[in-house]
């Protein structure tokens, strides 16, 4: 059948046969980066229209339907303009760190893909701490935020990459520990391991309540991590016009759009991994018939279905809540999520030990 | 009580926040809720009510005779000066010398709308039209004539 | 003479203590105009509010001086926007209070049916704006969908959709459209089938009422001394409805209830203005059936000449209390026209409540103001 | 309290004040010296309490100018006009925004519109007028603006 691993293994194949061990490693590397920045533009684009269009239909609008068939292009478009435009650089600024900053949002964002089963037996580096590399590099991408606000000399960037940095900080905590929770029942850090561990069943299936519970803690916590609203507090354009990027322009301000558009990508992939079983597809109990069928459906389809399905998720909430404060957003980590998720993974690390989950 | 209210607090805003949700669900699945009129492509749909302010028309009938004594009653009642009235001396059959309109000027971009001069006029002779796209690049565009050129008054109005 | 307004020279300026100074507005989304706050914060907490007037200021004080008694009334549109019908109501009312002519009924009960209409258009408007503040953009769209409605009542009747210039001294313009009665029917049925959408998406949602309950505490007696009106006051519990307290037109013939909060916070003064459309859709109600036949204006001489003296009438307006205060002498143009705002002392009080807050706060309180800047700036 | 009730409580208060008749509210005038004990005695007095200035203006006469104070009690809902003449040349003033603390946004105003220099104000600064207005007050009647004029 159509696979991704089988195209992977044939390009693998022919040009072990035809080149040395060397330049096959190199190619494939190539290919492997033409690939993921293949896939950064193009999840961006889509990413960006879904948004719209969700948007859209929530507040009662069409939404874009003016560049190609039902406004599918729009985002294609603005690209271009985007790229055209005039990239400043504000006169008081930083410029090294100014126009370093949104490069490194990217690069984050880009290594962050290494790991990420899309389809059975389909990774770039199936890395035996692959989740913990996950949350290890997503932190990084505050460093870009803080760099652009405080390169920017601008009071509004300022407080936006403050804010930022408490917040991502703060949720990078409550993440971690519902991540641990799969990890734990699981009992392996690489994400090979994690998705064969629910070929029998999802992990949102089989967990029971404290895994449940991880999952709005993991949702709420990516939220909130990716500066999404209700957590936009970086960029709470009604308090601080736009935060961090206030003074970014043109293709400088895109690669940031790009970047949080493939963060929110990425997390919630990450989601569809851990709880939702990532490529595995949908089975139910006994019934032999229908378990065959879905089998038939890819399963890089089992992965991005679950993977958009948490993004319209997210997208959901920002269209519907209004924004936490800053002091709230602190206080619903530090208060509410924080103590949950511990609590949790005593439970979590119970169930482990006495195999309930089994 | 502590934790009992801990627990209630966090599950009453939990459910308010699905509630909310499920409102945005229903616009998100209900497209016949849909308000957007898609302008410039409506154009021939769209109809504006008859009392609609769009910019100040003198009517003329088909001998290209308009209502307009020249009182300057509409000049005296618009509150910006947007109109001002031209004369000229006519000839009367009899001989006589006449004051006549010779123009009406309408300076569009100074007019407020505000159907003070249509109420003021005693003779009806100017009117608010229906038109609401008035963008020009050149600004001196917007002053207009009212009476056409080479109209006269309609017999029989004083 | 006239010399470019320096804003703040140092952009990297800061206050005693390492405080930073903040330019919110004169472009700012969270101002809704031109308004320019100039506020000192530490961290994220706000020492200092001091607003800047005046980019919006066209001095219409001044501009009504040259103008005649009917010319005076279609400026007064362009001072608060979103209750244009209010502002011309209360500057028809003070003329004919110096002209001492007695409009008839149907004229009042169409006067009373438009500005609660656009009271409904106001509060609406604000409604969604004051979501958007607060980062939730979806109710700003359901908002328009009703407030268009009323708009293209107001489009069909009066024949402008926002600065109407309908109320003309002696009654109203225009008689109302035929379809008036049945369109703002309709409206009721679709305001009753929509306005529990309203406390689902905003009012219980737990976040909006975190960010509101208990910020922006303003007490009774401090409402009272600074000046303010209209909702601001009436969550403070200060009973300030110039519809009930010096009842104008027929409003004391009226069954509707002045909304008192004792919340004294941002929370209360939403739900006031929540609470007060109601009240205004009670009041359509009792008027849509009962509109009584007869003239739409009284007759008056073309030129209006008042009488020397002063002449002061106050309204309720979506935002307080605007108060008109003529001097004549005894000409065709006024002496001296002040216009008291709502907005300005309303304005005043957002030093009082916003310090000790967090920017979000500040934003908030602002839309709880309800601020309309050009109210403010005349 | 009625109007006659009230014209005879104010004249105890202060027996120089002259009254103004016409007008729906009661017309009062007061020196201008004697203003802020005035002011503060109609906000103390238990059976006035005027606690809420609703409006502050002031008219020029040409010959002079007039500050029009108007008062009116949440309480008793009892109105009232407090008008002081003022020297047009150096027209001074005491403040009244502690007593009513709305005054200080209306000072302000009426400070830089007519020039009324207003003594102890806590902050007398432009409001609306832009920083560095070196022309003269707008609202005064021999205000010409030579800039912002339209030509029709």
């Amino acid at each position: 059948m159509w696979s991704f691993s089988d195209i992977s293994n044939s390009i693998h194949e022919w040009l072990s046969g035809n080149f040395n061990p060397t330049w096959t490693l190199i190619i494939e590397m190539v290919l492997a980066g033409v690939a993921v920045i293949g896939l950064f533009a193009v999840l961006g684009l889509v990413l960006v229209i879904m948004e719209r269009k969700v948007s859209a239909w929530m507040q009662i609008r069409l939404g874009p339907n003016r560049v190609g068939p039902k406004g599918i292009f729009q985002s294609l478009a603005d690209t271009v303009k985007l790229i055209v435009k005039e990239g400043m650089t504000p006169a008081g600024a930083d410029k090294f760190l100014f126009n370093l900053a949104p490069f490194i949002a990217m690069i984050v964002t880009m290594l962050l893909l290494a790991p990420i089963a899309f389809a059975g037996n389909f990774q770039l580096w199936d890395i035996n701490i692959g989740v913990l590399y996950v949350s290890a590099i997503s932190s990084l991408s505050v460093i870009s935020v803080l760099m652009a606000g405080w390169a920017s000399n601008n009071k509004y960037s300022l407080l936006g990459a403050m804010r930022s940095g408490a917040q991502i900080v703060s949720y990078e905590l409550s993440a971690g520990l519902s991540v641990l929770a799969i990890v734990v029942l699981a009992g392996s850090l690489q994400v090979s391991d994690i998705v064969g561990s629910q070929a029998d069943g999802w992990w949102i299936f089989k967990g029971h309540l404290p895994v449940w519970i991880a999952f709005v803690t993991f949702i709420i916590a990516v939220t909130a991590e990716t500066n999404r609203a209700p957590f936009d507090m970086a960029e709470a354009e009604s308090e601080l016009t736009a935060g961090f990027h206030t003074e970014y322009s043109g293709m400088k301000f895109a690669l940031f759009f790009l970047a949080e558009y493939v963060n929110v990508f990425i997390v919630c992939a990450i989601g569809a991994t851990l709880f939702l079983g990532g490529p595995i597809p949908l089975h139910i109990g006994s019934w032999e018939g229908f378990n065959h069928a879905m089998d038939y459906i890819p399963s890089s389809v089992w992965f991005f279905g679950k993977t958009f399905f948490l993004i319209f998720l997210i997208m959901w909430f920002r269209w519907t809540f209004p924004r936490l404060r800053i002091d709230q957003l602190l206080n619903l980590e530090w208060k509410y999520l924080l103590p949950i998720s511990m609590i949790n993974l005593l439970l979590v690390t119970a169930m482990a030990i006495l195999k309930w989950h089994l | 009580m502590g934790a009992g209210k801990y627990i209630s607090d966090v599950w009453s805003g939990f459910k308010s926040l699905l509630k909310g949700m499920k409102r945005t669900g229903y616009y998100f699945t209900h497209h016949k809720e849909i308000i957007t009129q898609q302008y410039p492509d409506n154009r021939k749909e769209l109809n504006l009510p008859e009392r609609f302010k769009g910019e100040v028309v003198m009517p003329h009938n088909e001998n290209n005779e308009h209502r307009c004594t020249g009182c300057q009653a509409c000049e005296l009642a618009c509150p910006n000066g947007s109109l001002k009235v031209i004369f000229k001396n006519e000839m009367t059959p009899e001989g006589k010398k006449k004051k006549a309109i010779d123009k009406l000027v309408y300076h569009l971009e100074l007019c407020t709308m505000c159907n003070l001069c249509i109420e003021a006029c005693p003779s009806d002779a100017i009117k608010m039209a229906q038109t609401f796209e008035h963008s020009v690049f050149d600004r001196n565009k917007l002053i207009k004539i009212l009476n056409t050129p080479g109209s006269k008054i309609m017999e029989g109005v004083e | 003479m006239y010399r470019e307004t320096e804003i703040v020279k140092d952009f990297t300026a800061t206050g005693e203590g390492g405080d930073m100074i903040i330019n919110v507005g004169p472009q700012h989304p969270a101002t809704h105009g031109v308004l320019h706050l100039v506020i000192t914060l530490n961290g994220e907490t706000i020492k200092k509010v001091e607003p800047h007037l005046g980019y919006i200021h066209r001095s219409i004080e001044k501009m009504c001086e040259s103008l005649s008694y009917r010319q005076f009334i279609y400026v007064t549109s362009r001072m608060d926007y979103l209750s244009a019908h209010i502002n011309n109501h209360a500057c028809a009312l003070c003329v004919e209070k110096g002209l001492q002519v007695e409009i008839p009924e149907r004229a009042k009960v169409i006067r009373v049916l438009m500005d609660e209409l656009t009271r409904i258009a106001s509060h609406e408007l604000w409604w969604g704006a004051m979501a958007m503040d607060l980062g939730a953009f979806t109710p700003f769209f359901h908002a328009f969908r009703e407030r268009e409605t009323i708009n293209d009542i107001m489009e069909e009747t009066c024949g402008a959709r926002l600065t109407m210039n309908y109320m003309v001294p002696g009654g109203v313009m225009q008689d109302i459209h035929p379809n008036f009665q049945k369109r703002v029917k309709d409206f009721l049925q679709l305001y009753k089938r929509k306005i529990h959408e309203y406390d689902e998406l905003v009012t219980g949602n737990v976040i909006f009422q975190n960010r509101m309950k208990g910020v922006g505490i303003l007490s009774a007696e401090d409402a009272i001394s600074y000046g303010c009106t209209g909702p601001v006051a009436r969550g403070s519990a200060v009973s300030c409805d110039v519809r009930k307290v010096y009842p104008y037109e027929i409003y004391d013939k009226l069954e509707f209830d002045e909304i008192l909060e004792t919340g004294c916070d941002s929370f209360a003064r939403y739900l006031i203005r929540i609470r007060e459309m109601n009240q205004s859709i009670r009041i359509i109600e009792q008027l849509i059936d009962n509109i009584p036949t007869g003239d739409f204006q009284a007759k008056t001489k073309a030129v209006l000449k008042l009488p020397k003296g002063e002449f002061y009438t106050r309204v309720e307006t979506a935002r307080g209390e605007l108060g008109v205060y003529i001097v004549s002498e005894g000409g065709t143009t006024p002496y001296r026209i002040k216009f008291r705002s709502p907005g300005f002392s309303n304005l005043s009080v957002l030093d009082k409540i916003a310090r000790g807050g967090k920017i979000g706060d500040l934003i908030a309180m602002m839309g709880t103001l309800d601020l309309v800047i050009p109210d403010i700036d005349r | 309290m009625t109007i006659e009730e009230l014209k005879i409580k104010l004249t105890e208060l202060q027996p120089s004040v002259t009254y103004e008749e016409g007008g729906e509210f009661i017309n009062i005038n007061v020196g201008a010296a004697d203003l802020l004990s005035f002011m503060q005695q109609l906000r103390k007095d238990s059976s006035l309490f005027f606690d809420y200035l609703f409006c502050l203006t002031c008219l020029d006469w040409k010959t002079h100018l007039t500050m029009v104070y108007h008062l009116t009690s949440t309480q008793y809902r009892h109105n009232m006009v407090v008008k002081v003449k003022l020297d047009r040349g150096n027209p001074e003033i005491e403040t009244v925004s502690h007593i009513w603390r709305t005054a200080e946004f209306h000072e302000r105003e009426v400070y830089e519109m007519f020039g009324v220099n207003f003594l102890n104000h806590p902050d007398l600064r432009l409001l609306i007028l832009p920083d560095g207005w070196e022309g003269k007050n707008p609202l005064r009647k021999d205000f010409e603006d030579p800039v912002n004029m339209i030509k029709l």
